[in-house]
């Protein structure tokens, strides 16, 4: 079997669709493997965003003119491609963010101040990502709402039983969970964890930054409460993110943000709000950044999540395979259900050097800390280097990778 | 110039929009609810008055365009007469028209001039302002109601 | 004199930049009178961004390998780029928001929570948009601070002596203040504002939203303490803005939202910040759309604000000329200094009808509270239709839409 | 394969950031200061020893990577005997040394092995911060420093 069958889907076709692929970096082919940190963007993305420019552009919302009605349903569409992606029950459950941790701040303040009551707490894993740590954090000191942390076991995975015991006094309002881990790769098992929580009474928050990336989210099934995306690692641009809430919560949050169009009606006395989702959408929309979104969401339903699916996991095991062979390499992450996201060290060189000497030879690998500080010191490491996968990703690069490593070695040695 | 906006603004809806015949605030009343179109501040307030379970009368105050003044005039002589439930089911056929153009729903003969609309996505909302108004002051709903889709 | 010399400058050259003005409307030429909601964009912003999608693009501040530095680099001239613009006195006085909506929010939440003291007040005036009205509003009711509302005079313009009798009893924290207003038209005297403010002990924001689109801005000049502009008005994409601030204002303020880039070390008892203006800046930024930014910013540069400021003039007074001839056409707004922004009602017309008849005619403007309901109290409307005017309007342009405006008036006679 | 890389990794860097000279807290010290690179996590916390003016002994804890522990290094040989002004002098010209790759400044002869790192704008800062942590020693900062730049 060639390695390009093996990945399930054709994967020279799908590296056409991505210009950038075909770069030089000091001379040499590149070797995107930080699609983690933001992906690359197809084709179809840019001429969405080009052809909005060129031919059909206005201000959303207000306008009552051709221009403004038809970038209204251009962008407004992108709720409803939002909406099946995720499987929400109504279009109104899609607020539109900048980004994951505009969603995160958006909760913290609206949920976290607005419904939360001083005491009772919030629950995030020792795995986090800084956007899922922080807004929680300046609520606890804002606001005199307790966080507690779940645990990880060794080998990367959620502690379910621990994540219980921080239940049990029943004081827990929310239980905030990456669906799949930025470092170790892990998928948490979210069904599980939303059904645990709302056993205690507690609503759950998923970050899908990574999770949505690699595989079909199902808001409904998984009977989440709020879960998070950020467009720029799904293909799209930058600038544009999701919020899914229950219609029921977003009902019973406050605004975060004040300013055009999330009002009803505004006096210097009172305002009164727009309805769901309209009411945390302050000011001038990511309008253009809509639109490529629904351009990126489109392009990954036509490959299709099975197919991505299957791809990540043919990487990530060849990944796997070739860097737990080399002398010196240490992984990150044990968890039985892992995607396509691989933390590594390599004995007697600093991450950074390493990324260094990668970057030198083409290959692009993240290295740090990865927002995720406290993560770092559960490992016992200050920090890692990161290689992550995307569609465009192949075999041939993850080889290339490994090779290179062993060099790096013998540089450092 | 303007000979092809004559499918938004027939004669009627520019009569009743200048003229309402419903355009007041009704002495007695047994309900009332506005409706907010907070993109552009119009604003229709609705009062009815009851009877037998039927509406007897409904008047309106209204700030806005041609288009929902007169949609609110049409809609008074519209649902004079009947009861919520034929009210609201009336409600859903024209918000469908609006949006649509088109409607087989023979209640909504008279409504007809309006579902020129649809080709003005941003007009919609004119035209079903009224509506919703009246719907939220069937629910007995104080607050009123801001369409903001 | 013919009407492009009159202009200051090519406006047929300029025309080309923008491909979407030779698109029809309904069959009509386009005539594009919206550009207050949102202008235009011309063709090196388009390949700006599309240049970054096609060769250089990852994410900013935390790779370390070439495509990240590279793009970091570009996304930080952008900073540079505005700093210039506005002359600020250093680049660290540059905070990337999404738009001035958020830029509000931020100085609200920080400034406002974090410095000032309950029992303070903040000062907006009559004619200000609701992105600087709502946040103070909803500061108010959290936090405690007094909203004051300076009075505007019958001809638009800022009652200077009305604003100062709100300082008098030394109270007021903040005075934000449009700089030019996006329903009237009318600049404000930001330098007399200044002054006045800061001889009461008060911090001044200007909301640079419609004023930087048609004037050159000196914040050291000015001695303003914020200042704010949204992007895809001045040109540029949406999901971009600027908040200016000093430096040590900003340093005193605590951060808005929390996440990744905005910290220096996160434990989970306690986190530090990063320096200014990073610490502001939580999640990945807006990569692409300050690129584009960027490429905005040169392209009015490169046009110079002395000629859009002429053009301007004299757009406006060609307008103004028009429109007040016709009988039934009421104009909103006589400032002495005033901007390409034109209010008007037509008697027996609502505002949307006349919007709408004009579309039909391919003629875009707005119609509506413009964000701005207390002002239509003020000025006794419930709203008015709008003709604002960019780089690349003509008065042909202003033309058509006095003429139509003759028709529209006979339609409902 | 990595021969383009000896520019920045030079022999002397690959040495000392692997054995650092001064890479333990002084016993005794009268300043100290730490430096963090928010973006990845390292850290250099500076320990110093002065007497009659001048710097006599120079320490360091680092976690960071061989750029950063060999500055940490080469800056103590350099400063050990200098005043502050003369260090904060030094400190200037060294940065600007790593931001554009050149220097005339004499006193930095033997740091100039780390001027490679202007190629690699990422890693300027892993040179810098060490001279971020011991300017902030020097003024006596007690929070220390991260350097976001
Ligand atoms: C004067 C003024 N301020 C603020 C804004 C808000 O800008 P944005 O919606 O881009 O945040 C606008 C435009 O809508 C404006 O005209
Ligand atoms: C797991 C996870 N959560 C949240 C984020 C934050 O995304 P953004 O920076 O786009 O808000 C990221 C990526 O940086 C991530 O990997």
């Amino acid at each position: 079997m060639n390695a390009i069958s093996q990945l399930g889907f054709d994967v020279t076709r799908i590296r056409r669709d991505f210009p950038i692929l075909s770069e030089k970096i000091r001379g040499k082919d590149l070797v995107f493997l930080d699609s983690g940190a933001s992906a690359q963007k197809p084709v179809v993305v840019m001429e969405a965003m080009l052809h909005a420019m060129q031919h059909q552009y206005a201000n959303v919302h207000r306008g009552l003119h051709w221009m403004s009605e038809r970038t209204t349903e251009a962008y407004e569409e992108t709720r409803d491609s939002i909406a099946r992606l995720l499987n929400a029950a109504d279009r109104s459950e899609i607020v539109f963010t900048h980004n994951s941790t505009e969603a995160f701040n958006l909760v913290a303040h609206s949920f976290g101040r607005g419904v939360l009551k001083p005491g009772q707490a919030v629950v995030v894993s020792e795995m986090e990502h800084h956007a899922n740590l922080v807004p929680w954090q300046m609520l606890r000191d804002a606001h005199g709402v307790e966080l507690r942390i779940a645990p990880i076991t060794d080998a990367g995975e959620l502690d379910m039983a621990g994540l219980e015991s921080l239940l049990g006094d029943g004081k827990v309002g929310l239980v905030s969970i990456t669906h799949m881990s930025n470092v170790l790769g892990t998928y948490t098992p979210a069904e599980r964890i939303v059904k645990l929580a709302h056993a205690y009474g507690a609503k759950v928050m998923l970050d899908g930054s990574q999770a949505v990336v690699h595989r079909a989210v199902d808001v409904q099934a998984l009977d989440v409460d709020f879960y998070t995306f950020t467009g720029h690692k799904l293909y799209g641009p930058t600038g544009i993110g999701a919020l899914y809430g229950k219609r029921e919560l977003l009902d019973s949050m406050p605004p975060f943000m004040g300013g055009g169009d999330m009002i009803g009606s505004v006096t210097y006395q009172k305002s009164t709000w727009a309805e769901t989702p309209h009411k945390f959408e302050a000011g001038t929309p990511a309008i253009l950044e809509g639109i490529g979104l629904n351009a990126a969401i489109k392009y990954v339903e036509a490959i299709g999540y099975p197919a991505i699916a299957a791809h990540e996991t043919a990487l990530t095991e060849h990944a796997l395979a070739r860097l737990s062979s080399i002398d010196g390499v240490n992984l990150f992450g044990r968890a039985q259900d892992r995607g396509g996201v691989i933390s590594f060290t390599l004995d007697g060189a600093h991450a950074h050097d390493v990324a260094t000497l990668l970057d030198r030879q083409g290959i692009a690998v993240r290295a740090g800390h990865h927002c995720a500080e406290p993560l770092m010191h559960r490992l016992g490491v200050q920090s890692t280097a990161r290689a992550s996968f995307g569609v465009y990703t192949t075999l041939e690069e993850i080889d290339a990778l490994a090779d290179t490593l062993v060099r790096v070695r013998e540089f450092f040695q | 110039m303007f000979e092809d906006l004559r499918d938004l603004y027939q004669e009627v809806i520019l009569d009743r929009g200048r003229k309402p015949h419903h355009g007041r605030r009704l002495e007695t009343f047994d309900a009332q609810a506005k409706g907010d179109n907070p993109m552009c501040g119009d604003r229709v307030t609705v009062f009815l008055r009851r009877d037998d379970g039927r509406v007897q009368e409904l008047g309106f105050e209204a700030r806005g365009c041609a288009i929902s003044v007169a949609s609110a005039d049409l809609m008074a002589d519209a649902v004079i007469g009947h009861t919520p439930d034929e009210i609201r089911a009336m409600a859903e056929s024209f918000v469908d028209m609006a949006r649509t153009g088109v409607s087989d729903d023979a209640a909504l003969e008279t409504l007809r001039p309006l579902a020129g609309v649809h080709d003005y996505p941003s007009r919609v909302k004119c035209a079903t302002l009224p509506w919703a108004a009246l719907q939220a002051a069937l629910d007995g709903a104080a607050e009123g109601v801001a369409t903001s889709e």
